[in-house]
């Protein structure tokens, strides 16, 4: 990896070889392993880890979005969760429109928690997510909305550091707070659940879930590669520029507003992303998912697998999450010690995270990941 | 740097089998799940249905265990987080393929996990009150439903015996128990020939912690001149805050009494009760029941969590009557496949530390007896009243338009919960 | 197990004298019993001829059936004879219990007493004993009985409690009653209350004049329930018209007194709110604020701090007489300091230390640490709520101008905020370290040239943060619950606060806390509790792009210079 | 343009800026102008107001009173630091700021004179001619050799000249220079000194400084600063035999 930075290494050989053995390792063997494997054998994945893969990933793709602004943009927003909740609420209400008169009340107008708070007709905001194209343009477009408007407001007047950190979390927190609401029309602190199907394939089946995976590894993929085009952009270098020295790039005469806004959207739709492809997999959305203590979490699955290094985002999101699946399980009285444990070495002993250490312990060279300057 | 990621790839895959893919089913073990939050916000109330189930465990392993195999219980940690309960649920009944699972507390926590039982064909005991609405084949609930907890109390507080209240406040946490139950008892109040403007309806968020405001308007509405009374169906964590504010703020139990349905001994033990004394709780078990069951019930608990100031609580007692129900009905099947245990679990009577012989219905709800209590100074409740005998539960109420002929029935002909019709005829 | 009743009875505690000025309630029950001890001698003799009646209405307080017992309360209230006073109190208590023979008495802390005869019971085992129960029902027309009994006490603030009673149940049968006691009254003040009773009662019988006269007093009340009765007055279609004139000028000028009531009541709810905020954040405004920590711990400091105040407690209740518990909090306090304070010392010792410069990397290391002490406090003392009681001196609350109650728990908690806020900016202003602290922020590399031990002074302010964090515990131990769980409740709210009035301002704290406590309590009954606070938020992001560095931001080049 | 406005072959034209920070005038009825093509030191003791001056100039700092205006048309006070930077005012730090995570080669491509849009710059590719002219710049600043190390690594004197470095690169027609030796050893100040004249050749500069040796081996205009207001202007022997002058210096 000579000549950081200059458009060559970025995209050669090297890159290549290790992304395409890590998109056949998810998305070839997995499936061998799930499907052609007989269940009682070693190696064998059985189904009810499917679904879970699917959800680390989606927690990947999350982490990377935030990694994006954080890690190489300086912007610590803890408030990311909000836009993975509200991709979620979009797929989780066109899920909801698909179960028709499947519901408790058999209602074919209205969702059952609409017709036990008496409404008599589907709210504006409800229109149009019968349809899966619409919905999915939702995805993308809610969460960005907020993000554009939201960063707009934040990066014009130059609200920076932590107190951009705390008003995002004051934005996830309201945002939590009005969904929490019966009366908002999203089900309140129920939130939404007992989805039947999605595209007419049925939710419970093994190979529906089998197919969400893919489908997130190919997101997972594709932000990667997005990720990794922006970052290694000549932005990209403006972005880690106005990272550690912001008026500065001023004075270069690039708009640091536009550039951050910029990110910081797409970001946002990623994370929308992640949260649509979240809900049928874990086969429910409330409004918990906009607790600023989630948000946090986003911010340490990053800085465990090791800040402004892409890979790092997904490798801390999996491990992390594996973690705590595995210890809530094996260890249930006392995996918050483990858990909070693991945050505090990781901060103190490998302030770079598990890639930064690899990154350090091997002839990797950081690509303009290290080091990372003071808090911003 | 790729390389980096490669090699993280696998690293995680290599921790991933480790654990995920241990899917001992050790024989002689009959595995139970647990499925309580022991950690988040909901740690408070379910840590201890946790140990009650842990407790009866070690109570039919001490007699020799179920069918002559030993009873291991699989505790995880939900975290108070829903998804968790049904990513939880999932690993219980196909990871550990449990035979049977003890859990969940919030209603949104059992909605999580519902689609999961029914998708793998699991058995839930489900031991909270509850909105109702609901009755699936893969749930047995073992709580209280509207019918037998807020109706009652509401008759209670009109009698004459209660004071004859006249005018309502239904103070709530805005999910949908309180919804529910408020709405049932807005339809039931105003068959009662209650105005409308006598009732207050009124919700606030989670862990609600400044009462100030809505302590200040109840006596504002009860100064009416009417005898009024508060329905209370606030949750957990907001309760501490509102009776510290009511007792301060000089509201008596004889001008305005507060009868709650989530207010157990578990949560006085939270709460300074010298200057609560008489307000109320509905449940259909107070620890102060006396009877040798119950005796004998209490003295389990102290000896299994060795320490004798430990409270018992409606939730803990249905817990104790799932379990048994369960256990009996292993031993009539003879094995623990689910579809042969469900149908033995029907019908089946046990001796509740209530004093009452509780049955299993085919709407797999409890017939319960109907208790309110007057919270007492020592944290206790004295019984003021009680159900001459047991009530059956209705899983759909017939208060609500919604409901209306949808009969829960898992017997012949009707065999589902949620029908207007029979499925089969005959 | 739960101990007998007749003990439970008897353990509830002997009260202080401070307690004399509190709750309504209270007043007719502590100084009731006092006074029943003295009246108990004087009429004992008096009144022989009614004795077995009296005796008999006390035993058929033992009846099986409420409405049985109802009765013999009444009578009990009708017969003026000052032993009831004694009955009523304990049955209401739960301190009247019956022995297995049928006798009627008062549970006492040594040996039961005969109300008849007043002697002590001594040929009695403690475990046959059974508490007489009583429902609320039957306490309403315990109350009723007292207050008749009362107003012809000799206690000035019983028959005052009394009094305002009467004033709020009026009816047409306590005219005699209460024209009676004013006749007997010395005491003007009551008197006057008295009188407004009476004039409450007189609306409703009673002829013209006395009606018109009892409309004017009545104008000079706040009280809701006065209101009410007008309103039902007035709104009777067969009042004569005068009447109803002088009703209506009663209505508004009580109308316009519960508007400023109102007024004061949400004010101070405001500040009691906003109190509670700022002593959350205090401690931030210290770690945070002067450190540039971002202390994700912050809120399981103020957890260890409530922790502590039920550990005090603990020990007051085990360990030492009765009577001291009312003082446990006032050791807590310094406790709850010390304890958080260690641990915050501890911290950063340990962890904090080699994270300075790097703020967003202590968010995440706090975060862990947070994780931990919950999980820590569980283990120890389990998940479900610990309880922790308010001394009494903290219990109740007064009616400061009749209208609203201010509940001392909260009036003593907006001054012991207070206080400590004083006590910081002295020590940040006025002491050595305090100077060496604000040297060593703004800084470093010159002040340890200056000789300043960088790393004590570092260690100290995040102890002094921490330790404020703990005391706002146990502030907070007595408005909330104490659970594991008690600082994540305040953890987002705390960083706003810091964030809103400008960090490293505690002036900004102040200012900040407070009138977000005032704002939130004024839109509460318009906009409802959730809204109310969404408002709010959304009003702070938006200042926050008006003000980005906060209500009080430092200004100057130092301050636009970038880390 | 009023009256008073500069003349035609003014660049740079300040009149009556004041800037106060909580009552304390930083600068004070301060008016002051710059010719093209011109070089300019600037002198004066600590607090005299050269850096907020600079400030004011790029946009930093928002002028209480007077203007600012930049060849006659732009009103500086108006427009914020990227705009004024793109009008071709360049400024060098105090502490030398470059991009520490950057390579020098990678700062010296940020600050390329092209454009500056956000979705452009994602598309920006490096083609040949801008290479050239980068590789051109490193050696005229003599950093070839450490063109892809870390700007971090630099030695002070080698991120001075980097930053000089990229205020060539993006051709400004005014440079502002504070301190530019500050920190460095003799060899590097004569070095400094022959760049900036070199530089000085075809665009206007204006180097505020406090060493008097290297102000002196500039031989340019001096204008000396005091309390927020011009003190003197000329030449630097001129300015040095100010009695005024003299008083301010000697007095601290």
């Amino acid at each position: 990896m000579s000549l950081l930075g200059q458009g060559k290494s970025v995209w050669g050989p090297g890159f290549w070889a290790g992304f395409v053995a890590c998109v056949v390792v998810l998305a070839v063997v997995v499936p061998i392993l799930n499907l052609w494997v007989p269940p009682n054998s070693a190696v064998a994945i059985p189904d009810y880890l499917v679904p879970l893969l699917g959800k680390y990933l989606c927690y990947a793709l999350l982490a990377l979005s935030l990694d994006l602004i954080w890690g190489y943009a300086g912007i610590l927003s803890l408030g990311h969760g909000a836009f993975f909740a509200l991709g979620g609420y979009c797929m989780g209400m066109y899920l909801m429109r698909q179960i028709g008169t499947r519901g408790v009340y058999g209602n074919p107008l209205l969702p059952d928690f609409m017709v036990f708070l008496n409404w008599q007709e589907l709210p504006w905001f409800w229109w149009g997510f019968d349809y899966f194209a619409w919905a999915v343009a939702m995805v993308a477009l809610v969460p960005g909305l907020l993000a554009l408007v939201f960063g707009w407001l934040a990066f014009r007047s130059r609200v920076t550091g932590v107190y951009l950190s705390i008003i995002t979390q004051a934005m996830t927190y309201a945002l939590m707070l009005a969904f929490f609401r019966n009366d908002m029309g999203f089900g309140g602190n129920n939130g939404m659940t007992d989805y039947k199907d999605i595209l007419g394939w049925d939710l419970h089946q093994p190979n529906t879930r089998l197919g969400l995976y893919l489908v997130s590894v190919a997101a997972l993929g594709a932000g990667y590669l997005l990720c990794r085009f922006i970052t290694a952009s000549k932005l990209g270098r403006v972005l880690l520029a106005l990272r550690d020295a912001e008026s500065r790039v001023r004075f270069l005469g690039y708009s640091v507003t536009n550039a951050k806004l910029f990110v910081f959207t797409l970001s946002a739709v990623l994370a929308g992303i992640a949260g649509a492809l979240y809900v049928p997999q874990v086969g429910i959305i409330n409004p918990s998912e906009f607790s600023p203590g989630n948000s946090i979490e986003i911010a340490i699955w990053v800085s465990v697998g090791g800040r402004g290094t892409l890979s790092g985002a997904i490798v801390g999101a999996v491990l992390v999450n594996l973690a705590k699946t595995w210890l809530t399980g094996a260890a249930p009285e006392t995996w918050l010690f483990v858990l909070g444990a693991l945050f505090v070495v990781t901060t103190l002993v490998i302030p770079h995270g598990i890639v930064g250490l690899l990154s350090r312990a091997r002839w990797v060279r950081p690509r303009a990941a290290a080091p990372l300057p003071a808090g911003e | 740097m790729l390389k980096t990621t490669w090699y993280a790839v696998v690293t995680a895959a290599a921790l991933a089998s480790a654990p995920l893919a241990a899917t001992a089913q050790t024989a002689g073990t009959i595995k139970i799940g647990v499925l309580h939050s022991l950690s988040g916000t909901m740690a408070i109330s379910e840590t201890t249905l946790k140990d009650t189930i842990l407790m009866m465990v070690d109570d039919i392993n001490k007699k020799g265990g179920l069918l002559g195999k030993k009873v291991e219980a699989v505790v995880v940690d939900p975290a108070s987080n829903w998804p968790l309960f049904a990513e939880k649920a999932r690993d219980l009944l196909s990871k550990d393929k449990v035979a049977v699972v003890f859990g969940c507390w919030t209603s949104v926590s059992r909605k999580s996990v519902l689609p999961v039982f029914e998708e793998l064909n699991g058995l839930l005991f489900y031991p909270v009150q509850y909105e109702g609405e609901e009755s699936s084949n893969n749930v047995f609930y073992t709580g209280a439903a509207p019918n037998q907890q807020a109706i009652p109390a509401v008759e209670y507080l009109m009698s004459p015996e209660g004071g004859s209240a006249k005018r309502w406040v239904l103070e709530g946490t805005d999910y949908v128990y309180p919804r529910t139950t408020n709405k049932i008892l807005e339809a039931f109040l105003k068959a009662k020939g209650v105005a409308p403007e006598d009732i207050k309806i009124n919700y606030t968020p989670f862990g609600h912690s400044d009462w100030q405001t809505e302590v200040a308007a109840i006596k504002s509405f009860a100064s009416a001149g009417k005898k009024t009374a508060v329905v209370s169906t606030i949750n957990g964590d907001a309760n501490v805050p509102f009776y510290k504010e009511l007792a301060n703020a000089g509201i008596k139990a004889s001008d305005i009494p507060v009868v709650a349905f989530s207010v157990g001994e578990e949560e006085l033990a939270g709460i300074d009760t010298k200057n609560l004394v008489g307000h109320l709780a509905a449940w259909n078990y107070f620890q102060s029941v006396k009877n040798p069951t119950n005796e004998a019930f209490i003295k389990q608990w102290h000896d299994f969590i060795k320490n004798p100031k430990r409270v018992t609580n409606d939730p803990m007692e249905a817990h104790y009557i799932g379990f048994k129900m369960w256990a009996h009905a292993v031993e009539q099947a003879g094995t623990t496949d689910v579809d042969a245990v469900r149908q033995a679990v029907y019908g089946q009577k046990v001796k509740a530390p209530s004093g009452f012989v509780e049955i299993m219905n085919t709407n797999h709800h409890l017939s319960k007896p109907v208790m309110i209590g007057e919270i007492q100074g020592n944290g206790q409740f004295d019984i003021v009243w009680q159900t001459k005998d047991t009530i059956k539960a209705d899983a759909w109420s017939p208060y609500l338009a919604e409901d209306k002929g949808k009969v829960a029935d898992w017997s012949f002909p009707w065999v589902c919960g949620n029908c207007t019709s029979p499925r089969y005829t005959d | 197990m739960s101990p007998s009743p007749a003990i439970a009875g008897a353990m509830v505690p002997s009260r202080a004298p401070r307690e004399r000025v509190l709750s309504t309630a209270k007043r007719v029950r502590v100084d009731a019993a006092g006074l029943a001890a003295m009246l108990f001698f004087l009429l004992a003799a008096a009144l022989p001829a009614r004795a077995d009646e009296f005796a008999a209405l006390v035993s058929a307080l033992a009846a099986d059936g409420f409405a049985e017992k109802q009765q013999a309360v009444v009578g009990l209230g009708k017969l003026g004879d000052g032993r009831a006073v004694a009955v009523l109190t304990a049955l209401k208590d739960g301190r009247l219990i019956m022995a297995p023979d049928g006798r009627v008495l008062i549970a006492a802390p040594v040996k039961p007493i005969d109300p008849v005869t007043g002697d002590e019971v001594s040929d009695l085992a403690a475990d046959g004993l059974e508490r007489i129960r009583v429902n609320n029902r039957l306490r309403v027309a315990i109350e009723g009985a007292l207050g008749e009994l009362t107003l012809f006490g000799a206690d000035p603030d019983a028959r005052l409690a009394a009094a305002q009673d009467a004033l709020r149940h009026p009816s047409a049968d306590q005219v005699p009653l209460l024209e009676r006691a004013i006749a007997a009254e010395k005491s003007p003040g009551i008197r006057a209350a008295m009188e407004q009773s009476l004039s409450a009662a007189r609306v409703l019988s009673g002829n013209k004049e006395e009606r018109l006269a009892a409309l004017r007093t009545l104008g000079a009340t706040t009280d809701p329930q006065i209101k009410n009765l007008l309103d039902q007055f007035r709104a009777d279609p067969d009042t004569d018209p005068e009447l109803r004139k002088a009703a209506d000028t009663a209505l508004s000028s009580i109308e316009n007194r519960l508007w400023l009531v109102g007024l004061a009541a949400h004010l101070f709810q405001g500040i009691s709110l906003g109190s509670v905020l700022l002593l959350a954040a205090i401690g931030l405004a210290i770690t945070f604020g002067v450190m540039g920590v971002i202390n994700m711990a912050h809120g399981e400091m103020i957890m260890l701090g409530a922790y502590a105040a039920y550990v005090c407690q603990q020990f007051f209740r085990a360990f030492l007489p009765p009577g001291w518990i009312d003082a446990y909090l006032v050791v807590a306090v310094p406790v709850a300091f010390l304890f958080a304070g260690a641990v915050g010392v501890a911290l950063e010792r340990s962890v904090i230390r080699f994270l300075y410069g790097r703020p967003l990397e202590t968010l995440l290391a706090t975060w862990g640490v947070s994780l931990i002490l919950q999980q820590a406090v569980r283990s120890i003392f389990g998940s479900p709520n610990k309880e922790v009681s308010n001394p009494s001196w903290m219990t109740g609350g007064f009616d400061p101008i009749g209208g609203f109650t201010v509940t001392w728990n909260r009036l003593v908690i907006i001054l012991f905020c207070f206080i400590v806020l004083g006590v910081l900016a002295l020590i940040l202003n006025r002491t050595n370290f305090g100077l060496q602290m604000r040297a060593v922020t703004q800084n470093r590399p010159m002040a340890s040239v200056m000789g300043i031990r960088t790393a004590r002074v570092d260690a100290l302010t995040f102890g002094l943060g921490s330790g404020i964090a703990g005391m706002a515990g146990v502030a907070l131990s007595q408005i909330g619950n104490v659970s594991p769980n008690l600082g994540t409740i305040y953890i987002v709210d705390s960083f706003l606060v810091v964030v809103f009035g400008g960090v490293g301002n505690l002036m900004g704290t102040l200012v900040g806390a407070l009138s977000l406590g005032i704002v939130n309590k004024f839109l509460e009954p318009v906009a409802g509790a959730i809204l109310g606070k969404i408002v709010i938020l959304v009003a702070i992001i938006l200042f926050i792009q008006r003000r980005p560095r906060g209500l009080f931001a430092l200004k100057g080049r130092t301050a636009e210079a970038e880390a | 343009m009023n009256a008073a406005g500069p003349a035609a072959d003014t660049l740079l034209y300040l009149n009556g800026v004041t800037v106060s920070f909580d009552g304390f005038k930083a600068l004070n009825e301060l008016s002051l102008v710059v010719e093209e093509g011109e070089l300019r030191t600037i002198i004066g003791p600590n607090g005299a107001g050269k850096t907020t001056m600079m400030d004011v100039i790029t946009g930093k700092t928002r002028p209480d009173t007077g203007e600012v205006f930049f060849r006659d048309t732009a009103d500086l006070s108006r427009l914020d630091e990227a705009a004024i930077a793109n009008l071709g005012i360049g400024r060098k730090f105090q502490r030398p700021t470059v991009f520490e995570n950057l390579t020098v080669f990678q700062n010296l491509e940020l600050s390329l004179a092209d454009s500056r849009g956000t979705l452009r710059t994602l598309f920006a590719r490096l083609t040949p001619d801008r290479r050239d002219r980068i590789d051109g710049t490193l050696a005229r600043i003599g950093l070839t050799e450490q063109s892809v190390q870390p700007a971090g690594s630099l030695s002070h004197g080698q991120k001075q000249w980097l930053e000089i470095g990229m205020l060539l690169i993006h051709d400004r027609s005014l440079l502002l220079l504070d301190e530019p030796v500050a920190g460095l050893t003799d060899r590097e100040t004569e070095q400094t000194a022959e760049l900036i004249l070199d530089l000085a050749k075809d665009r206007t500069i204006v180097v505020v400084e406090h060493d008097m040796a290297f102000v002196r081996s500039l031989g340019a205009k001096v204008t000396v600063l005091h309390e927020g207001s011009v003190l003197a202007e000329g030449s630097i022997d001129h300015v040095q035999n100010d009695p005024q002058v003299i008083e301010v210096y000697l007095g601290r």
